[in-house]
């Protein structure tokens, strides 16, 4: 917690600035909805470190997803993740996001989140509990100092590949493409 | 010369106080949750924060608007005395009241419908129905709280006899406070006073449950950065002014500035507890209870000026 | 030098001459009517700046007054006449081609006597000629409204010639009574003896003579028989009866109570029946669909503001009124005039019918909207000049009783512009229903077109300029007025 | 009481056995073409809430069983006391190759969602019903994933594991 | 070039574009507009001449005067520009109508009739040419045939009325005073001995009432307003209206006034205080109910009403400040009116006739311009303080305040509140929000109708930020109406009146505004994006019938729609339906049978005789 060195604030404003007010749009799917307010509210208050719930992904840098992703949510996630602002971070909360999870087998979960959208930090755990989720946001601090929490980058670089992959596990997606897909022959042969 | 300093300074200063005021807010209210709470300098983080974010634009009047809010909320604030008797005499006492020598309270009153005007005509434009509704009951609130609010300056001026807030602050450090001269008014005032901050009880306007944080719904990046700056200097702006109406604007900056903690530390208890009321209970209550007790004030007011 | 009696002779003598014309050449027949009309008028506005000064009297075979049946052709008489004789002429050209089918003869024949009959009531110095030449005004209008001859012109002729009978008897039984009393039969004489007789049996016989006159003069529980008249006698009758036959029955009374009888009594009386009478045409006339019985009834409210305007008895007063009975009797002659080839075009006589005649009927419509708005007293033409001399008589009196009548008397204009506007907009903003085949056939000849025209452009020149009437009307209002010089001029030389 | 429905239900309809009511279950068996006459009939006598429809798979002798949960709103029909509630299943067997039968939503409207998740899940197909569009599931299944022939396993390899990771 | 001369190019004008127009279409478009600057330029020439003369000598025994000063130079500018712009705009709205010729003589006549009003020295010209003006303005209102005709009819009854009651005011005047002329009638009041009849009073108010719309008389003008054709309806309720307040202005402080004026009506009840309690009800409810109302239009017809009731409530305070504000919001009115009804005619003329505010939206990316110039209007309308309305409106309030009318004040303010709210919705619902289907190709208006815009634009800036130019004009005038005449510097006034600079208000602003855009240039540019990729809470819009403001203000309406009906409208419906069962009454006394009709000739005469032996005749 550097929060109040003046000269790191004075070298890089703009990271220090991202570390220290992680506006999350929570996207609750799955079991979520329960797990994350005991980390906003009264015991264990994410808000000293910065982190508040934000109405809108246009508000927010965070993009927290916490719990199993059917396939129909795949669709708002990708939707919601595209309207947010630049520099923004991803954290997928438990197992399921990371390999399907309990749901591994099941035929309409999404089993590896991070094939549709890139994903920065992950949280282990059947639902982690809130000091484990504090934990990761210490963990997404440093990454963003080492710059290393760099997903939307690579959404940016390797948005053909993204896209591809959401339409063959949404099949065809009913809104314009982010960034401008140069057509496939091209992209093979270059 | 002194002017041109003063002309620079009340915006700054209205903005620094301004956002500290933000950030107590969430302290106290994090108090009051038995939780630790950000830092006071918090919302300086998220405007720095939201100043490196590249977000989207709906169209030219999107951005405009907010530069136009925050802009009519900044020249307001030098219209009004902050603290000081004497008609702007120099820095010395901390007394700072550059323009308020041309126009006075209507001029105020005037400038104080730009804030909202611009974040509406901004909000219209970014094609989003939370934003639509948010506007609609924005402008409903305003005309709910205006009725009282302008019986109160009615009362006010009818009572000083004058248009000049200069002079209304000077004539309460004499003959006493505002709020003891005219109670009925300061009451009144002091209710509708969360309604024109926004704030818990009648928070409706940017109601982050409902609709999706109303008018700011398309808002992100520095756009939103400067709607949080503007929030904070309407909230100065409007707490200066109960103050210099109704507790004689205080001898020096210092003075006028506690008296603005004071009274923002009493609307923050009321913000941090209440639930959120709707549209129609709103505009029911704000032309009840408030608009009866001024405009028995300023029916007294006329009565005793006239008799 | 020309003598006023030629104004009566010519015309009568024409009128008997047209049969034996007709056996000549049928076409030339037609064109009588005209001529009588264009030598009466030519004859009245070379005799009217002599007559502005003094009255020209006219003696026949030269007797003193109580024998002698003679003319007093004053400036009211010949303004009047004047009058009577343009309408008459224009629509007599307006009728050349008009009436086509039925006994065209007769129709010539009784045209021309109504105009005589009219003109020798508005000329006559004698009560008894006065009579007579009322008399041979009614019949001959009585025979011109039925002269369609299908079944609703014969009905309304029947009411007209009962209802006109009666009235005509009245007037008898009053001029015997008068005789009775007094002894002689000249106006002068009867008003220069008048004084010195006893009243109560003096008012029965005005009393008659109003309710007489009253029925030709339209007053209002005496006009019954003018809408059903008016509406089914052929269009250029009803112009005439419009413009003239009405007005010489007004001009009767006004002549009977200011001059042979000077009461000023009744006058409060007859104001109040004037108003009464206004207002009764204007609210009949709003609810009308039939536009010549619309037409009809404004006909009667325009002749109880004249009659108001008359009972006013001040100078300014009557040259109001008479402005205003000029006035009308242009507007009134030009509507039905109008109306009449629209009705021709359109085939039907209600208001529905002419929606869209802007396009088809261009000058028609222009004409037809000129007169209405005249006589609504709109300003550029001449019914606001009369309009407003009326207003500034009454307020001139600065009675607070005949301010009351002339506020409610407005009230019946604001129903008159309501109805005239909507018939406006009728003509003008409604689209024309294309079921109406594109009758080619029924585009309004020259001898229609003319008189319209004329008259349209006479109400906006004389409205621009009142000066040209204005001269005249000072002169006849004091004819009427001014009792001892009246009776000093017929009786004195 | 429910014994009167027992006896005129097999008295009206022809082919329906009916076993006693135990503890407030009462099932009938009917066959499929006769499923909106019974229950209209049910309704009529009180019936009027279908809580549920839900379908059994038995894979051996080829045949789905579509199960008719109906039930009544307490307060407004007197007929039954509070403790008697009764729940009445009615069953209907369909063949397992193309299932199809007649959809009862002209009887109950509330049933709408109930028959899509049945078409969506079993591939029932319900003849007359307004939208038989996909109710939870996003995408196309050839063979309905609540059959027991359904593999999971084989069908999470091909679809999720024929998408490749974004490499690095 | 004396008043006679303007006023006979003005109808010369009027009547030779109908004979041009019927030769060809050009040129009668462009002698329409030749000769409506022309007067521009003519009237503009002849500031400051006083100049009174005979132009028609014996009209019924009364001389006609025209007379220049001033007051009427002052509005005879107003009048020529906002009706020089209209004729402008309507050269492409109504481009390819049916009836041009008549279209254009009827604008052109209306022009020229205000402008005779105007000039009018005597009252009985006075008179002509309201009456000119009030059937000229019939046959424009109804030229949209449909619902037009009842407009065009309940609007012509109401002014016949209000015209005769005038008439009679007048004439009482000339019975007593034996004169028309203004200027010497002036001083024969001043110099009577007893005080003005309250009578004539009221009957002058009814005429001028009824044609600048007070509230018991207003009921005309919401219909007239929304059917009138686009640029007739600026005209209407840019300068029309102010020919009521002109009309006010020249009876109660030219004709009668001010000492005498202050005595008229019951001592308890003076005729200048009802004036403003009226003009304060008549800014309230209109305002309130243009907040619901869905045609753009009528929209706009109900805020006229509201703003002609500040205009009321600043003439009937009777002071100079007040005077002067409501002069600087009569020229003010008519220009933000004639601005947005341009406007909302512009977007009726792309869309083709679509006014209603549910079906329109976004129309910002198509029509800029056309917005901008809106937007400004707006702004101007509301009063915010770079806009010429804010100065005038700080006058009316600073007069209110000091004399000591708080009441007034409330209700004014409270008006101005409502003005935001109506004009947002205007705004919003036509130009903000998502663009539908069917406008997504729609070009920008004609240059020809966008150039008066940016005028009426150009000209709320520039007095907002220099008011000293047109107060100057002013303050002339108020002086010349018997008040201590009003000083104004270039910006603002001097302290002796009440310290208002707009010169350093619009320079905070300016530096303000530099700052904040600086300070926003250190972040990124934000990515234009299109109107559907707005959040919808993760789902994706859907095209097209996604967002359409319905109702806007709802919970207003659900709160206070019951009582803003028209009651006044609906007491006149009533009472006109009344009067047609009583005219169908009075039909029946023609029975059609000749015995009845006999029977009524006797009964006359039975009575005529009858009353004489009673003795009252």
């Amino acid at each position: 917690m550097d929060r109040n060195q003046i000269t790191k604030w004075l070298k890089s404003p703009g990271k220090m600035a991202h570390k220290y007010s992680l506006h999350a749009v929570y996207f609750c799917t799955g079991c979520g909805i329960i797990e994350i307010p005991p980390v906003i509210t009264a015991r264990w208050d994410a808000e000293r470190f910065g982190v508040i719930p934000v109405a809108t992904p246009r508000q927010g840098n965070l993009f927290m997803i916490t719990g199993y992703v059917s396939v129909k949510t795949l669709k708002a996630i990708i939707r919601t993740y595209e309207q947010m602002p630049d520099p923004k971070y991803t954290v997928a909360f438990g197992s399921c996001p990371i390999n399907g999870g309990m749901y591994w087998d099941s035929y309409n979960t999404i089993k590896h989140l991070d094939k549709y959208i890139p994903v920065d930090g992950w949280i282990a755990g059947c639902m982690p509990r809130p000091e484990a989720v504090f934990v990761g946001v210490t963990h997404l601090w440093t990454l963003i100092d080492k710059e290393m929490a760099n997903g939307y980058i690579r959404y940016k670089k390797k948005y053909a590949a993204y896209r591809s992959n959401q339409e063959m596990a949404l099949g065809e997606l009913d809104w314009p493409p982010l960034y401008p897909i140069e057509d496939e022959t091209e992209e093979e042969s270059k | 010369m002194t002017r041109i300093i003063q002309l620079v300074l009340s915006p700054l200063i209205a903005l620094v106080v301004g956002v500290l005021l933000l950030g107590l807010s969430r302290k106290i209210i994090a108090r009051i949750h038995r939780r630790y709470g950000p830092p006071i300098y918090q919302p300086v983080i998220d405007v720095i924060r939201m100043m490196s974010q590249r977000s989207i634009s709906h169209g030219s009047l999107f951005d405009l608007g907010v530069v136009f809010a925050l802009a009519g909320s900044l020249v307001t604030v030098m219209f009004i005395p902050l603290g000081g008797t004497q008609a702007c005499q120099p820095f010395a006492h901390g007394v700072l009241c550059p323009l308020s020598s041309s126009g006075g309270l209507l001029v105020v009153m005037y400038l104080m419908l730009l804030g909202p005007l611009g974040l509406a005509l901004g909000a219209g434009d970014s094609a989003n129905p939370n934003a639509s509704i948010g506007v609609s009951r924005k402008l409903l609130l305003a005309l709910a709280y205006e009725v009282p609010f302008l019986l109160v300056i009615l009362a006010v001026m009818s009572h000083y006899e004058t248009i000049s807030l200069t002079e209304i602050v000077a004539r309460q450090q004499q003959a006493g406070w505002g709020a003891l001269s005219v109670p009925l008014s300061a009451v009144a005032a002091f209710l509708i006073l969360p309604a024109m901050l926004g704030v818990r009880p009648f928070d409706l306007v940017s109601a982050p449950q409902e609709i999706a944080s109303g008018p700011m719904a398309e808002y992100g990046g520095r756009s939103l950065a400067l709607i949080k700056l503007y929030g904070a200097t309407h909230l100065f702006l409007v707490i200066a002014l109960f103050v210099d109406l109704f507790l004689g604007g205080g001898v020096n900056l210092a003075t006028f500035l506690l008296k603005m903690l004071i009274v923002f530390m009493a609307v923050e208890m009321i913000n941090a507890v209440l639930p959120r009321v709707k549209i129609e209970d709103a505009i029911k209550f704000c032309w009840k209870w408030p608009a009866g007790l001024a405009l028995l004030q300023m029916a007294i007011t006329v009565l005793s000026k006239s008799g | 030098m020309v003598s006023p009696i030629l104004l009566i002779a010519v015309p009568l003598a024409l009128a008997f001459l047209t049969p034996m014309v007709g056996l000549a050449s049928k076409s030339a027949r037609r064109y009588m009517p005209a001529i009588a009309m264009l030598f009466n008028f030519i004859v009245a506005m070379s005799l009217l700046p002599k007559a502005l000064e003094a009255p020209i009297i006219v003696r026949t075979a030269g007797w003193a007054p109580p024998l002698s049946i003679h003319l007093v052709a004053g400036p009211l008489g010949l303004l009047l006449s004047s009058l009577v004789a343009l309408i008459g002429l224009l629509v007599a050209i307006y009728g050349i081609d008009y009436i086509r089918e039925g006994a065209r003869a007769r129709y010539d024949v009784l045209y021309t006597l109504l105009l005589v009959g009219a003109t020798g009531v508005v000329l006559t110095g004698d009560l008894f000629n006065l009579f007579v030449f009322f008399e041979v005004l009614c019949i001959s209008s009585y025979a011109l409204v039925a002269y369609r001859g299908d079944s609703a012109g014969v009905e309304a002729g029947m009411k007209y010639l009962i209802q006109g009978a009666i009235g005509s008897s009245l007037v008898l039984i009053g001029i015997g009574l008068l005789y009775g009393t007094v002894g002689t039969l000249s106006m002068a004489d009867i008003a220069s003896s008048v004084g010195s007789v006893a009243g109560s049996r003096l008012f029965i016989s005005l009393a008659f003579m109003i309710a007489g006159f009253g029925v030709e003069a339209a007053i209002f529980p005496l006009n019954a028989w003018l809408p059903d008249a008016h509406s089914s006698a052929p269009s250029s009758i009803s112009a005439v009866l419009s413009g003239v036959a009405i007005k010489a029955g007004l001009y009767a009374i006004a002549r009977v109570v200011y001059t042979v009888y000077g009461a000023s009594s009744i006058l409060p009386f007859l104001a109040v029946l004037g108003v009464v009478t206004l207002l009764v045409g204007e609210m009949c006339a709003f609810a009308q669909e039939d536009i010549k019985r619309l037409l009809a009834f404004s006909s009667i409210g325009q002749m109880g503001l004249i009659l108001f305007a008359l009972a006013l008895s001040s100078a300014t007063g009557i040259s109001g009124a008479v402005f205003l009975i000029i006035s009308h009797g242009l507007a009134k002659a030009l509507l039905f005039l109008a109306t009449g080839y629209m009705i021709y075009r359109t085939g039907s006589r209600d208001i529905s019918s002419l929606a869209g005649m802007g396009k088809r009927m261009p000058i028609m419509s222009l004409c037809f909207t000129v007169g209405a708005f005249s006589l609504m007293g709109l300003p550029p033409f001449v019914g606001f000049a009369s309009k407003f001399t009326i207003v500034r008589a009454v307020l001139g009196t600065g009675s607070t009783f005949f301010i009351t009548l002339l506020a409610i008397g407005l009230i019946g204009t604001v129903i008159e512009g309501a109805y005239f506007l909507r018939i406006v907009q009728w003509l003008y903003f409604k689209p024309a229903p294309e079921a109406m085949p594109e009758q080619t056939e029924g585009r309004a000849p020259l001898t229609a077109l003319v008189p319209v025209g004329l008259l349209a452009v006479l109400i906006v020149t004389i409205g621009l300029l009142p000066g040209i009437v204005g001269r005249a009307l000072g002169p006849a209002a004091d004819d009427l007025l001014d009792r001892a010089a009246y009776i000093q001029h017929v009786m004195g030389d | 009481m429910i014994s009167s429905l027992q006896e005129n239900l097999e008295a009206t309809f022809k082919g329906v056995k009916v076993t006693a009511p135990e503890d407030g279950r009462m099932s009938v068996s009917v066959p499929s073409d006769s499923i909106p006459v019974v229950l209209r009939y049910l309704k009529g006598n009180g019936l009027d809430h279908m809580a549920l429809l839900s379908c059994v798979d038995w894979i051996e002798d080829g045949k789905f069983e579509l199960v008719y949960f109906l039930t009544c709103y307490m307060p407004n029909n007197t007929d039954y006391a509070a403790d008697q509630k009764l729940h009445v299943l009615v069953r209907t067997q369909v063949p397992r190759d193309n299932p199809g039968i007649e959809s009862v939503i002209g009887v109950f409207e509330n049933i709408e969602p109930y028959e899509r998740e049945i078409h969506e899940l079993y591939g029932v197909h319900f003849k007359g019903h307004p939208r038989l569009t996909h109710l939870l599931l996003e995408r196309d299944y050839e063979v309905p994933p609540f059959r027991k022939d359904f593999d999971t396993r084989q069908y999470v390899e091909e679809t999720f594991g024929s998408i490749p990771p974004v490499d690095e | 070039m004396s008043a006679q001369g303007i006023l006979i190019t003005a109808f010369a004008g009027a009547g030779l574009s109908y004979a041009l127009g019927l030769t060809s279409a050009r040129l009668r478009e462009v002698f329409a507009i030749v000769v409506s600057v022309l007067l521009v330029c003519l009237i503009a020439i002849t500031h400051g001449q006083g100049a009174e003369h005979v132009y028609y000598p014996d009209f019924l025994g009364l001389d006609l005067v025209l007379r220049m000063d001033a007051l009427a130079w002052f509005f005879a500018i107003t009048v020529s520009m906002v009706g020089c712009l209209s004729v402008i705009f309507s050269l492409h709205y109504v481009r390819g109508k049916e009836k041009e010729n008549f279209y254009y003589f009827a604008l052109l006549l209306v022009n020229a009739a205000m402008l005779g009003i105007v000039l009018s020295g005597d009252l009985l010209s006075f008179f002509i040419f309201w009456e000119i003006m009030s059937w000229a303005a019939f046959l424009l209102i109804s030229y949209k045939r449909g619902r037009a005709l009842d407009a065009g009819l309940k609007y012509v009854i109401m002014s016949i009325l209000g015209s005769c009651a005038m008439l009679l005011a007048l004439l009482y005047l000339y019975a007593n005073y034996n004169t028309l002329v203004i200027s010497d009638l002036a001083q024969q009041i001043r110099s009577a001995a007893g005080g003005f009849p309250l009578w004539v009073m009221l009957a002058f108010a009814l005429g001028f009432g009824i044609k600048c719309a007070l509230i018991p008389l207003h009921t005309w003008l919401p219909d007239a307003h929304s059917e009138a054709p686009s640029p007739f309806s600026a005209v209407l309720s840019g300068i029309l209206i102010k020919m009521g307040i002109y009309g006010f202005i020249l009876v109660m402080y030219g004709v009668v006034g001010l000492k005498l004026l202050l005595e008229v009506g019951a001592p308890w009840l003076h005729f200048h205080t009802v004036l403003c309690w009226l003009g304060a009800i008549t800014i309230l409810i209109p305002t309130f109910i243009a907040l619901l109302q869905d045609d753009a239009k009528r929209l706009l017809a109900w805020s006229s009403i509201g703003q002609i009731g500040y205009i009321m409530l600043a003439i009937g305070v009777a002071t100079s400040l007040g005077l002067a504000g409501a002069l600087f919001h009569t020229l003010n009115h008519a220009v933000f009116k004639a601005l947005l009804f341009l406007a909302v005619g512009a977007v009726e003329y792309k869309t083709g006739g679509v006014r209603d505010l549910n079906r329109l939206g976004g129309l910002i990316r198509r029509m800029p311009v056309t917005f901008a110039c809106a937007l400004i209007g707006g702004l101007g309308l509301i009063g915010v303080p770079l806009t010429s309305g804010f100065v005038s409106k700080w006058l009316i309030y600073k007069t209110l305040i000091t004399e000591g009318h708080p009441f007034l004040a409330l209700a004014a303010l409270v008006g101005t509140w409502g003005a935001i709210l109506y004009v947002y919705k205007l705004l919003h619902n036509m130009f903000l929000g998502q663009l539908p289907e069917k406008y997504a190709n729609l070009e920008a208006a004609p240059f020809s109708m966008q150039l008066p815009l940016m005028i009426c634009g150009f000209i709320i800036v520039l007095f907002g930020i220099l008011p000293g130019i047109p107060l100057s004009v002013i303050g002339g005038i108020v002086g010349t109406l018997g008040f201590e005449p009003v000083t104004a510097t270039l910006t603002g006034f001097g302290p002796q009146i009440g310290p208002l600079n707009t010169l350093n208000l619009c320079a905070a602003f300016a530096g303000v505004l530099l700052v904040i855009v600086a300070f926003r240039g250190i972040a990124a540019r934000p990515k234009p994006v299109s109107q559907d990729d707005s959040y919808a809470a993760g789902a994706a819009a859907p095209a097209g019938k996604y967002h359409h403001t319905v109702r806007f203000y709802d919970p207003l309406e659900r709160m206070t729609g019951g009582y803003l009906r028209d009651w006044v409208d609906q007491f006149y419906l009533s009472a006109a339906g009344k009067a047609k069962g009583v005219f169908n009454g009075v039909r029946r006394i023609y029975t059609g049978d000749v015995r009845t009709y006999v029977m009524y000739i006797v009964a006359l005469l039975t009575f005529l005789i009858f009353a004489h032996t009673a003795g009252w005749l």
